[in-house]
């Protein structure tokens, strides 16, 4: 079975095909038909990707791996490239959760997009052309077949943010999100180059990751260091992290299953999955392991801090998904790239869930502001309130989600979240300031999640008369949201840590394929055992002064914990209980801000405008980069189009044109039109060459 | 003096071959029984003949000999050659079929089996290993072309051109015969592959003077097929003129066969000769490619200026001929079948371009077909692209084939004037594509939509076109191989 | 004495110019088209020559050949001329430029 | 030498003669009728009008084409003829693969009506 790998991206492809090339008249037709084929395809390709999986789990683990040969690809020179595929445990978990999130998420646009007359069928082509360059991202077994998916998919992701491009504003996010996107992509195309160069030097041509991994030895240190922050740097685009984030929160523009299936679950996470899967490359360069765990807390809390005042119900979660990412990358850059890739599942079943429950609610709003002729913003949680009554199985569905972001035990969320704190905290590149940055954005993350489910569902309706009219979404759209609900409850059982009892089956899955880059980290660990400890009484010490008060006897005990030189579990337990405890602090905050005692947050806002205001605007981040970057550069584009090109090269240009022209039409009468001129000029050249041959035989 | 061996009947290596000429005769006897109803049915029997002379052409391939007493090479060079005339005989019969409509002249037997008889010189013309046999072959394709130059018999330009091809055809293949006669004189014999072992073996009668005057008129004779400057000018006229999918056909059969006897002859027979002939041929292809570029830009009628175009063609392709190392004649079969299948895509756009009676062939006419047309419109800017050599189109490919070859073997000039010609290019055949996306019609004009036949032939010459340009390797392969196996 | 050789093939060449010359110059198509008929005489002079001095057949049999398929060009043209004829009411080659530049 | 020639001259007096023969022949058998009306001067007939010159039917022109082209397709046979015995089959299957294609032809002619006359 493995050899028919290729059919896991074949049939979305077909879907385009059909689709893209019949698809306003099958539209015309039946619109059924459409979405029926669109998740028939996708659903075809997870059957398949779902054998695959299992014939992968009956393998012993150290023989879980396989590559498929398709086509040649490009062939020149010492570059052999080939349309190839690689069956190893990390692209079949990606494929398997990609592709069914993606399933799901057919299924609910077909309610969601229902009433979009004409573009129907455009939305499913897209989505499906997603899938296809996603999958092909995912189960590539070399660096160029990758980058063919990462372009595709940001091109699908620019394709459906602008989805309704007729409101410009759409338009022009999508535009943002394609450019920040393609700097990420120049720098992962330098990346690639010199990774392929680099390694030409030393006669291995290739860009295949098996090749590439066995040799990457080869490489110096400061050239590993050199490709791995270009990577990175691709990354920050993709998966939307200090300094190319900006993108992301206006990809909200797109439809909400857009923003649930490209912008939370599995697009933004693509840059997550490509440094773990050249784990081997960045665990030989410690600095961007460093830098990657720096960017990745900032991001965390930096996000987090935006989120915590922002009103329009999509943005929240645009922010909670950059600094979630910020979680992963967090993971990766301390070297557990198993618990990163973990996190990127449970982050895509609960973020998927929230994205898809915040559309049900869209969905509804926009209907009952439909129904009474009002032109409310439907997405603005001011306008929302006491829909729990009104949408049950949203809200529900919708509080799983959030428990699990909050990283409430039991939930998905803290499974995953946890361990990457720990191996904050714990790896040899950790060190305490990542613990903090993460347990704190965590605690924020709390408070403005709840902040969001009681804005959105608790209290009295503010949408006016609209009120009587919202219910809830049809069975297409909370179907999907059920299935979600109990993969966020539960999916986090894949992985309980040993300290809970559990034996991480998700750490052995994945070991195989990570199983270089930790060895290298183990081998690190053991000479790095003892600063754990200092970490420990450091992190003790600060503790004191930095966090509140029931978190400062938690110190106390890490001081203790530290004395039994470094007693890990007893450390990782009483970590767990800190992240949890200040999870609960910003819950019951946004408890006691948006139930209780209403008048707060505005009395708040009122005492510290300035930071109130500097959060709202999202730190002036965008009109920081419009001032130094942006408008320079309009100024000297305009510089080169009216002075250089306008005034110099179209002159030269239009002159040659204009003297060719005129040859042309000059020349052009040699042609008389009469056969025995032509005659004439056969016995002319016959002349020449005679002249010329008997020359030489002279 | 009268000794000589009876050759074995091999027929197993002309059998492609064969298949076109009994399917010729086949359709001439049909069309002469069969009644009206018959009729219908020519354009579908000679494309089964032609698709089945290249399933036997697969199927025969890979055994390389001499068959005939030396009359033919059975080698991958003729092979790759009868391939790409037998796609070409395909496309142009997808397309006479749906040209029909426009044309009801060549709803006759004759037209099929005279596109039939001239595919069966062209192939011959590529694995002709005698000088006979490359008269003959050339006569048989050029006579029959010259019929169907001239078949739209109601129309003073067809037979003009058909009366210019003629005329200089037979004027030119009589230097072709006599530097032939020249060379025979030298060597005493007509055997291509004697020839050259002849000349290698005595390079003291290398330089004298038949042998000098044979090459140069037999390079006059082969200039004229290929459309060589000076020897181009029938060219644009006959290009006019011929219906619309003849001149496809011409445009491309002809060239490839032509180029192919030309290789032959010049790299098996004459190959001590190479310095002597590089100087030439590079001048002629510097100004075989300028003159053709340059003045096709002025034109108005787009036949014309994709005659204009084939003439810059040939030029770029004798770039490749005098390169003369064995890559550069691998690239220049892989240019002259993306060319091939370029160009009679945009004769059959052309062709669909009219209605009963009338067609429309000024560039003006093409205005505003882009929308009006989509496919048209669609495939032939893909077929323009894949000519002026812009990725992802087999054009781009074959030029980067050609000129990184001139480079490597050190003709940088040539390669750069190859490279300026192909900017040059680009004003006309963007300007159609301008025409025919950002222009207002001038006038009303009205086609049938497009048959099936020529639907088929549109989707396959494109991707044909495309196949080559994105993913190469496979027809580059091929190339290869056969340019290796030229005897 | 001067071999015959040079002589049959000075004739040759002396006709095939004659050709070339009267191809170029005459008017009319049929004359043209006979001229150019002298030309393959001339070649096939050449051939005979030059298959006598060499002691083989091939030349001969290109000239049969030449034959062959100057007969048939012969029979293609005259059928052009006739079109030309009914179509145009003259084969005179100056009135046949519609096509040019 | 000369005696090669011996053949020819035969076949030339033959020829001659017959063309003598015959004609001789025909005016010492033939009926002859003297009359006066016969010995006078023959004068009579009117004088031309329009156009004394009359285009030639096309027939002419395609027949003698025809004619031309098949005629000239024999000179292959003459060299198969003269090596007809050491071609052996080869050259047979060849000839008769020639003599198919001409025969074709001359059927399409044929069915085409090119030979008819009216």
């Amino acid at each position: 079975m493995f050899d028919y790998i290729w059919l896991v991206p074949v049939f979305p492809a077909i879907g385009v095909l059909i689709n893209g090339l019949l698809g306003r008249r099958i539209e015309a037709v039946s619109k059924h038909l459409i979405h029926w084929i669109a998740c028939g395809m996708i659903a075809l390709s997870f059957t398949v990707t779902c054998v695959i999986f299992y014939q992968l789990l009956q393998l012993p683990g150290d023989q879980r791996f396989y590559q498929v040969t398709c086509l040649d690809w490009i062939q020149s020179g010492v570059l052999q490239t080939y349309i190839a595929y690689q069956i190893d445990p990390l692209s079949m978990m990606m494929a398997m959760f990609v592709i069914g999130i993606g399933f799901l998420i057919h299924i609910y646009s077909i309610g969601y997009m229902w009433e979009d007359e004409g573009r129907y069928y455009r939305f499913f082509v897209y989505l499906n052309l997603f899938m296809f360059s996603m999958i092909n991202l995912i189960l590539a077994n070399n660096y160029l077949l990758m980058f063919l998916g990462w372009e595709g998919v940001g091109l699908c992701s620019y394709l459906l943010i602008g989805f309704w491009f007729d409101d410009e504003a759409n338009a022009i996010a999508g535009k943002k999100a394609f450019i920040t996107n393609r700097v990420g992509d120049f720098a992962f195309l330098i990346g690639m180059f010199l990774l392929f160069t680099g390694l030409g030097e030393h006669g291995v041509w290739s860009l295949q990751f098996s090749e590439v991994f066995t040799h990457v030895h080869y490489l110096s240190q400061s050239q590993a260091t050199m490709i791995c922050l270009l990577f990175f740097i691709g990354c920050t685009a993709k998966s939307a992290q200090i300094p190319l984030y900006v993108w992301l929160p206006d990809a909200m523009a797109g439809p909400t299953p857009v923003s649930a299936l490209i912008h939370a679950a599995t697009m933004v996470t693509s840059g997550v999955y490509m440094i773990s899967r050249s784990n081997v490359l960045f665990s030989m360069s410690p600095f961007a392991m460093g830098v990657v765990a720096t960017v990745g807390a900032l991001t965390a809390i930096f996000a987090a801090s935006i989120g915590l005042v922002q009103n329009d119900i999509k943005k929240v979660l645009a922010y909670s998904t950059v600094s979630q990412l910020g979680y992963m990358f967090l993971g990766l850059g301390v070297g557990a790239f198993a618990a990163g890739m973990f996190h990127v599942l449970t982050h895509a079943f609960f973020k998927a869930l929230l994205f898809l429950g915040s559309g049900a609610v869209i969905h509804s709003m926009h209907h009952a502001y439909h129904k009474v002729h009002c032109h409310d913003d439907p997405q603005d949680m001011r306008n929302m309130g006491g829909l729990k009554a009104k949408t049950p199985i949203t809200f529900w569905t919708f509080l799983i989600a959030t428990l699990a972001i909050s990283g409430i035990p039991g939930f998905s969320g803290f499974f995953s979240k946890d361990e990457i704190l720990w191996q904050a905290w714990s790896s040899p590149q950790g060190s305490w300031i990542l613990w903090l940055i993460g347990a704190v954005a965590a605690g924020m993350t709390a408070f403005y999640m709840f902040r969001l489910v009681f804005m959105t569902f608790f209290n009295e309706c503010r949408a006016g008369e609209a009120c009587e009219h919202i219910h809830e979404s049809p069975p297409s759209m909370t179907g999907p949201l059920c299935v979600l609900a109990f993969l966020a409850a539960v999916g986090g059982y894949l992985g309980v840590p040993h300290a809970l009892g559990g034996s991480n089956l998700f750490h052995q899955f994945l070991e195989p394929v990570m199983g270089l880059g930790d060895g290298k980290l183990l081998h690190d660990a053991t000479q790095a055992a003892s600063h754990g400890v200092e970490h420990a009484a450091q992190a003790a010490g600060h503790l004191m002064h930095a966090a509140a008060g029931h978190v400062a006897e938690a110190a106390g005990h890490a001081a203790e914990g530290a004395e039994h030189g470094g007693e890990s579990m007893f450390m990782e337990y009483l970590l767990m209980v800190v992240s949890v405890a200040l999870a609960c602090f910003g819950i019951l905050i946004a408890y006691i801000f948006y139930i209780r005692k209403r008048e707060i947050p505005a009395a708040l806002a009122e005492k510290y405008s300035f930071i109130h205001r500097l959060l709202l605007n999202k730190w002036y981040v965008d009109e920081l980069y419009d001032l130094v970057i942006i408008s320079p550069l309009r100024g000297f584009a305009y510089f080169l189009w009216r002075g250089v090109d306008v005034g110099v090269v179209d002159y030269i240009v239009n002159g040659v044109a204009r003297v060719v022209g005129w040859g042309s039409s000059v020349v052009r009468y040699i042609q008389s039109g009469y056969v025995q001129s032509y005659a004439v000029s056969v016995v002319f050249g016959t002349v020449v060459l005679l002249a010329y041959y008997f020359l030489k035989a002279l | 003096m009268l000794e000589f061996v009876v050759p074995a009947l091999n027929l197993k290596a002309i059998l492609p071959q064969l298949i076109l000429a009994l399917t010729a005769l086949t359709v001439l006897l049909v069309d002469v029984f069969a009644g009206k109803d018959g009729k219908t049915s020519l354009g579908g029997l000679s494309l089964i003949g032609v698709v089945a002379a290249l399933v036997t052409l697969f199927l025969s391939r890979g055994d390389f000999e001499s068959a005939y007493a030396g009359m033919l090479a059975v080698d991958g060079f003729g092979f790759f050659i009868t391939l790409i005339i037998c796609l070409v005989a395909l496309l142009s019969i997808l397309v006479a079929i749906s040209y029909e409509k426009v044309c009801p002249e060549i709803r006759s037997g004759e037209f099929y089996s005279l596109l039939l008889f001239a595919a069966f010189g062209m192939s011959f013309m590529g694995s002709a290993s005698n000088l006979i046999m490359i008269f003959v072959a050339l006569e048989t394709m050029s006579i029959s072309i010259y019929v169907l130059a001239g078949f739209k018999r109601d129309n003073l330009k067809s037979i003009e051109s058909a009366l210019k091809y003629f005329l200089l055809g037979a004027f030119a293949s009589g230097f072709l015969l006599f530097g032939f006669a020249l060379i025979y004189g030298a060597a005493g014999t007509l055997d291509i592959v004697k020839l050259g072992s002849f000349f290698t073996a005595h390079p003291d009668l290398l330089h004298q003077p038949l042998v000098m005057g044979g090459v140069a008129l037999m390079t006059v004779g082969f200039g004229f097929k290929i459309a060589m400057f000076p020897f181009h000018m029938w060219t644009p006229d006959v290009y006019e003129g011929a219906p619309s999918v003849v001149t496809g056909f011409m445009a491309t059969g002809v060239k490839a066969a032509a180029f192919a006897a030309l290789v032959r002859v010049f790299f098996v027979a004459f190959a001590a000769l190479q310095t002597d002939w590089t100087t030439i041929m590079w001048i002629a292809a510097l100004l075989t490619m300028t003159v053709g570029n340059l003045i096709a830009i002025s034109q108005t009628n787009i036949k014309r200026m994709l005659a204009y175009s084939s003439i810059a063609h040939a030029g770029y392709l004798l770039i490749g001929f005098v390169v003369g190392s064995e890559i550069a004649r691998s690239a220049i079969l892989f240019y002259l079948l993306g060319y091939a299948f370029a160009n009679i895509g945009a004769f059959a756009v052309i062709s669909a371009m009219g209605s009963k009676g009338e067609e429309y062939n000024e560039l003006s006419d093409f205005q505003g077909v882009g929308f009006k047309y989509p496919m048209l419109g669609l495939t032939m800017s893909i077929f323009l692209f894949s000519m002026a050599g812009i990725p992802p189109a087999a054009g781009f490919m074959g030029k980067f084939f050609i000129f990184s070859e001139a480079i490597k073997a050190g003709y940088v000039w040539l390669a750069i004037f190859g490279v300026i010609n192909s900017v040059i290019s680009l004003y006309y055949y963007l300007g159609v594509i301008v025409r025919m996306y950002f222009k207002d019609p001038e006038r009303e004009i009205s086609i049938a939509a497009p048959a099936g036949t020529l639907v088929a032939a549109l989707s396959l010459a494109a991707f044909g076109v495309l196949q080559m340009g994105i993913f190469p390797s496979y027809v580059w392969d091929l190339a290869r191989a056969s340019a290796k196996m030229l005897m | 004495m001067i071999d015959n050789q040079s002589v049959y093939l000075a004739i040759s060449i002396i006709l095939f110019v004659i050709g070339a010359a009267g191809a170029i110059c005459r008017r009319n198509a049929i004359v043209v088209f006979m001229c150019i008929e002298i030309m393959l005489a001339g070649v096939s002079i050449a051939f005979v020559t030059f298959s006598r001095a060499n002691q083989s057949l091939d030349g001969i049999f290109m000239v049969l050949f030449v034959m062959a398929v100057a007969a048939a060009e012969a029979a293609v043209g005259l059928a052009i001329f006739v079109l030309m004829y009914r179509k145009h009411g003259s084969i005179d080659l100056d009135k046949f430029n519609l096509m040019k530049w | 030498m000369l005696r090669d020639y011996v053949p020819v001259m035969l076949m030339m007096l033959v020829g001659a003669g017959f063309g003598v023969v015959a004609v001789v022949l025909s005016s010492a058998l033939g009926p002859k009728r003297r009359s006066r009306v016969k010995k006078e001067t023959y004068e009579c007939g009117m004088t031309t009008q329009g156009a004394t010159y009359a285009p030639t039917p096309i027939k002419y022109y395609v027949v003698a084409l025809l004619f031309l082209v098949f005629d000239l397709e024999c000179v292959f046979m003459y060299p198969w003829a003269v090596h007809y015995k050491s071609l052996g089959v080869f050259g047979f299957v060849e000839m008769v693969i020639f003599m198919v294609v001409l025969f074709v032809c001359y059927v399409y002619v044929w069915k085409k009506g090119a030979l008819e006359w009216e």
